[in-house]
């Protein structure tokens, strides 16, 4: 995986305490995968990932993430013609969805990788959208879901914006409408578990998982998720590797969402 | 300017080895770093079977340091040989595979299953990673369970073993003297010290196995101090480690009596470190009045004060 | 916002108090530091007669942390009561008298001269500085000789005993058992780690000493394992410090364990370091859902999960 | 000692890195002792000592330094505007001298505390300046002193300026043509040694010492240099608390150039 010095051309703040920063990166925008993230440098020992939230075709992709601590402060900081220190683009994203309905599943911050998926796939396939989070202030990026067409279901938990509860409500009433068709989700494990629980095993369902992480490209062992091997037995799955998209097949969680 | 040096038996082009469990096996880096211009690479530990390792969270973020406890995870030894050593063996990387086990015996058979295999330059025992509870650990600070590893390891292979030293104890010197007494060919200090942070927020530990280990800068003072200690008690090289991350920093190593260095956690930032430690060396031996690492190795000790 | 605490007999106002050698006897922070309002005072430690310390340079920085070579220069007990405590006694603050020795005998005397002095709370044995080499060091990790001078010391005076421990060990429980056992009121942990620095330009170490004591923040997840492990360890209250710079990380240490906490390094670069701890205190606790400090003491314990 | 936040209020590079930072700060430019110093905060665990340069009639007060480590590197960064935070004044400056002549003698960065001595005693004194240093480049204040209708003589190890060799020659010449008087020294130690034993027992000689410092304000013990103590035996001064001036009777590397 390559190491890039991206310029910042542009500079959002969509909500309170979320910031977005284009960068100017036409090869890695030619080259994403929905799903796949940065490993981006900041003050300190570790990187920190965050997806991709866009790819545009003037050759931009984004970066959207929530300030949490130290690093996304930092980042959040950045101002247009700075420069990140990004390793990318890394993990296995989502696969091309087989033909038929999709449904896109994101929680807060897990929002902007499937908007990647809606760039990347609302030409081809039928897609809905569900957005969640505990507020509208962190319900990301439904605008650029509308610009492409699409109209997000959306609900949180106080609600403050869309439906009053979870994603599982407007999820359960999908599953309902369609038969086959298949779930791509990213949001926090309680919710995939919740998720992948609702959609069962009759249909593709695939994952995007959060772990801390050290190295990001594979070598530290740090960012492991509990995974169920061929054996039935759990195996560690690193998330920046063999992730951060898994099947719900073999997610150890997604199997036992009462563990999550 | 001449950066060669050698461990032992061992002949390395320069003195900057990549540290074990911060590599991986060379293949997670490729495009970055090409391993046939580092010193070597020290791969993660390696058992006879297999190991699980830890619950996540495996890492955590301190005040110039980083705590982990990723807990040996680790392939086995079959494995590694099959799936892992094929890539540093075809780049002619120099290999230090750092071994891991339960019980003496086990250590000694991962070192009898290396032996004469092509492509493995020396072993590298951890008696001192700070996150097994069963076995590993108790060997890192009894001088004499420390020396009887080494013997039976010594015993299982031709190959040159490499101690690596836990600083978790209060007599390194003692340590040093006991392995080399036990045929040690060189040791390397140091492994990380045991430390522990608390999530405040979730009010819980922050990592999933409760305590890590410290590395990075914020250990370098105990790595210099334990290099300079043991490298006065022994006649067998050091290799230090401990929170390197420029050439300034291995010149300190240096002159504190190692022969060669390992970079780790500095990589997880910029894996690129290491090629860039090795090509700032001669600039940084040159400012400092050196015309090669040799001339460097221990050169603050007393003795060697008017150099 | 409740910030009272208790270790042991003693009652402190707030859980913050200054850490042995890093605020002397108090008046030279007159003007930037009210000692009435710090938790409390531990002094610069106290030998029987007075002591040189080490040769300059004393002190050196390290990534996130502070290495110092004092070598407990001090103007013994006599002194130490006629010019240094009545400042300290005068305006009201609790003044924990750390002392040092080379032998039990000594530090027995010590403990035997400050008994009944007025605006004296607690003694703090340092059986851990890592710069002298005779005596005090190696009380540090031995437990049976570490148990001998907490016996002798608390035989010899009735106030409090806290005895600080140590990090230069592998076994701080069996060390705060062994101490428990014999009569310790309470433990202080950490002492610095044993370190050391290169001053690559004049190729000699850093220090006058040569090794040094580590402090400062790159410490701090040491100390915080050290007060989670002893604090599970013995039923005695500890006292924690190692790196705090920040009310947040006051709470990691109460979380942890700890009943109280020292500030020492901090207050070099942020003489008002304790004071603005002190103060954020109550919004820190609030913020993370406690009432009181009592309440997070130890919060993070398994037992505790729930709290 | 008060802590302060002064402003930068001007900025200048007087030789190749060399800074002078002047801060607003008038009630410290009227308590001002010459040879006082502040500790100022940098980042890390350590502040820095650096001796005041000078004390303007409009309450400004400078420090002047050479860029060596990180501490100088980021304080020479300061813009106009910024805030310094300071312990100061610190420690115990040079006193007051008698009447009569008197010389100061500054090597390098420790001629800008015997400036603030020719702004304080030009006009009740007779003053000579002895100034010094390794090369022209790091002779600081020449317009300064002569502004005040000082000349001072100047050498350089190099004899890039001034005279070529250490300031002993001047200093031998002062010596023999005034028979009393007494002399104020700034410098590297072994500059002070050497000062101290031309000057001999018979003036008043005061030197301004450098040292190492943890808490810059007695209560560490980190910044001891050996001094003699009445005992003739030696005893440990602190620099920041005891010094930085000293008569050079109370030092040890004084009364014994040859350690020094
Ligand atoms: C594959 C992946 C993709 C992600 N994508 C996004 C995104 O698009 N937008 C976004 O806002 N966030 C995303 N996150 C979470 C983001 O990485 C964390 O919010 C961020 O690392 C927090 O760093 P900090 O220094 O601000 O917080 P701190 O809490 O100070 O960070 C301390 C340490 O914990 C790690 N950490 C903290 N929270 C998380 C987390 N949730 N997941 C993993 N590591 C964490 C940090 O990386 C750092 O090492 C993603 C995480 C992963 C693993
Ligand atoms: C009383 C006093 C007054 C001083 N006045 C001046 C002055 O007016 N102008 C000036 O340029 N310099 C002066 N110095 C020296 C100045 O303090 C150092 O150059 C400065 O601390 C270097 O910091 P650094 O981080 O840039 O260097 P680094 O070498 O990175 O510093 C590392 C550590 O060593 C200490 N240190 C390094 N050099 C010295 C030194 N010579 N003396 C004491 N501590 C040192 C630093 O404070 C720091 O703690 C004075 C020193 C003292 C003790
Ligand atoms: C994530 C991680 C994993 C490690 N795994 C091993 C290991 O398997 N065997 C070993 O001997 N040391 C291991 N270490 C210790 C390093 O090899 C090295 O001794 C230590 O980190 C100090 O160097 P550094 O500060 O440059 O990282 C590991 C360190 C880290 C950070
Ligand atoms: C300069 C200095 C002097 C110290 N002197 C003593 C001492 O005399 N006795 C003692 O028990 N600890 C001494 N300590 C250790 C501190 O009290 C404290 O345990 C340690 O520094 C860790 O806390 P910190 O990181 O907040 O500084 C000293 C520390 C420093 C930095
Ligand atoms: S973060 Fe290192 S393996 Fe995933
Ligand atoms: S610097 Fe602390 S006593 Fe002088």
């Amino acid at each position: 995986m390559p190491r890039y010095e991206l310029e910042v051309v542009e500079r959002q703040e969509p909500k309170p305490d979320h910031v977005e920063l284009l960068l100017d990166a036409p090869s890695l925008a030619a080259a994403l995968t929905p799903g796949q993230f940065a490993h981006v440098w900041t003050p300190g020992r570790l990187r920190r990932p965050i997806s991709f939230s866009r790819a545009t075709p003037d050759g931009r992709v984004g970066l959207l993430f929530r300030v949490v601590g130290s690093g996304t402060r930092w980042l959040a900081d950045r101002r247009v013609g700075d420069r990140l220190d990004v390793l990318a683009p890394l993990g296995h994203g989502f696969p091309t969805p087989e033909t038929g309905p999709v449904l896109l599943v994101g929680g807060g911050v897990g929002i902007p990788p499937l908007f990647v998926a809606a760039q990347r796939w609302a030409a081809t396939h039928p897609l809905s959208v569900i957005l969640g989070a505990r507020t509208a202030d962190a319900v990301v990026m439904v605008a650029d879901f509308q610009a492409l067409g699409l109209e997000p279901s959306i609900s949180t938990d106080d609600g403050s914006l869309g439906e009053l509860g979870r994603v599982t409500s407007p999820l359960t009433r999908w599953l309902a409408r369609n038969d086959g068709g298949q779930v791509l989700a990213c949001g926090p494990t309680p919710m995939l578990a919740a998720v992948a629980e609702l959609v069962g095993d009759g249909r593709p369902c695939w994952l995007a998982y959060e772990q801390r992480m050290g190295c990001g490209v594979g070598a530290c062992l740090a960012c492991v998720v509990p995974g169920v091997g061929t054996d039935g037995q759990p195996e560690w799955l690193r998330v920046c590797h063999d992730g951060p998209v898994f099947s719900s097949r073999r997610l150890w969680w997604a199997r036992r969402p009462e563990e999550a | 300017m001449d950066l060669a040096t050698r461990v032992g038996a061992v002949r390395l082009a320069n003195p900057v080895l990549a540290a074990s469990g911060t590599f991986g096996f060379g293949p997670e880096y490729d495009g970055l770093v090409d391993v046939a211009q580092l010193g070597g690479v020290a791969v993660k530990g390696i058992a006879p079977v297999p190991w699980r390792g830890n619950v996540p969270p495996r890492v955590w973020e301190t005040p110039s340091g980083l705590l982990n406890s990723i807990g040996l995870q680790n392939p086995g030894v079959e494995r590694f040989l099959a799936e892992d050593l094929p890539y540093l063996r075809d780049r002619g990387a120099t290999v230090v595979v750092n071994i891991i086990g339960r019980t003496r015996a086990e250590y000694a058979a991962v070192a009898r299953r290396l032996d004469g295999e092509l492509g493995v330059h020396a072993l590298e025992l951890n008696i001192s990673c700070p996150n097994v509870k069963e076995g590993g650990i108790q060997f890192g600070h009894d001088p004499a369970e420390a020396a009887a590893v080494t013997r039976a390891v010594k015993g299982a292979t031709t190959l040159p073993v490499w101690v690596k030293l836990s600083p978790n104890t209060h007599d390194l010197p003692g340590m040093a003297q006991a392995v080399a007494a036990a045929g040690a060919d060189a040791l390397s200090a140091i492994n990380t010290l045991v430390g522990m942070a608390i999530d405040v927020e979730h009010r819980r530990p922050a990592l999933g196995g409760v305590t890590g280990g410290l590395s990075g800068p914020a250990i370098r003072p105990i790595a210099v101090r334990a290099v300079w200690e043991v490298s006065q008690a022994v006649d067998i090289p050091v290799v230090g480690m401990g929170g390197i991350e420029t050439a300034t920093d291995v010149l300190e190593f240096l002159l504190a009596g190692a022969s060669a260095v390992m970079v780790g956690t500095a990589t997880f930032s910029q894996p690129g470190a290491m090629i860039r430690i090795i090509q700032e060396m001669p600039t940084v031996l040159a400012r400092y009045g050196f015309d090669s690492v040799r001339a460097a190795i221990g050169a603050a000790h007393p003795g060697r004060l008017t150099t």
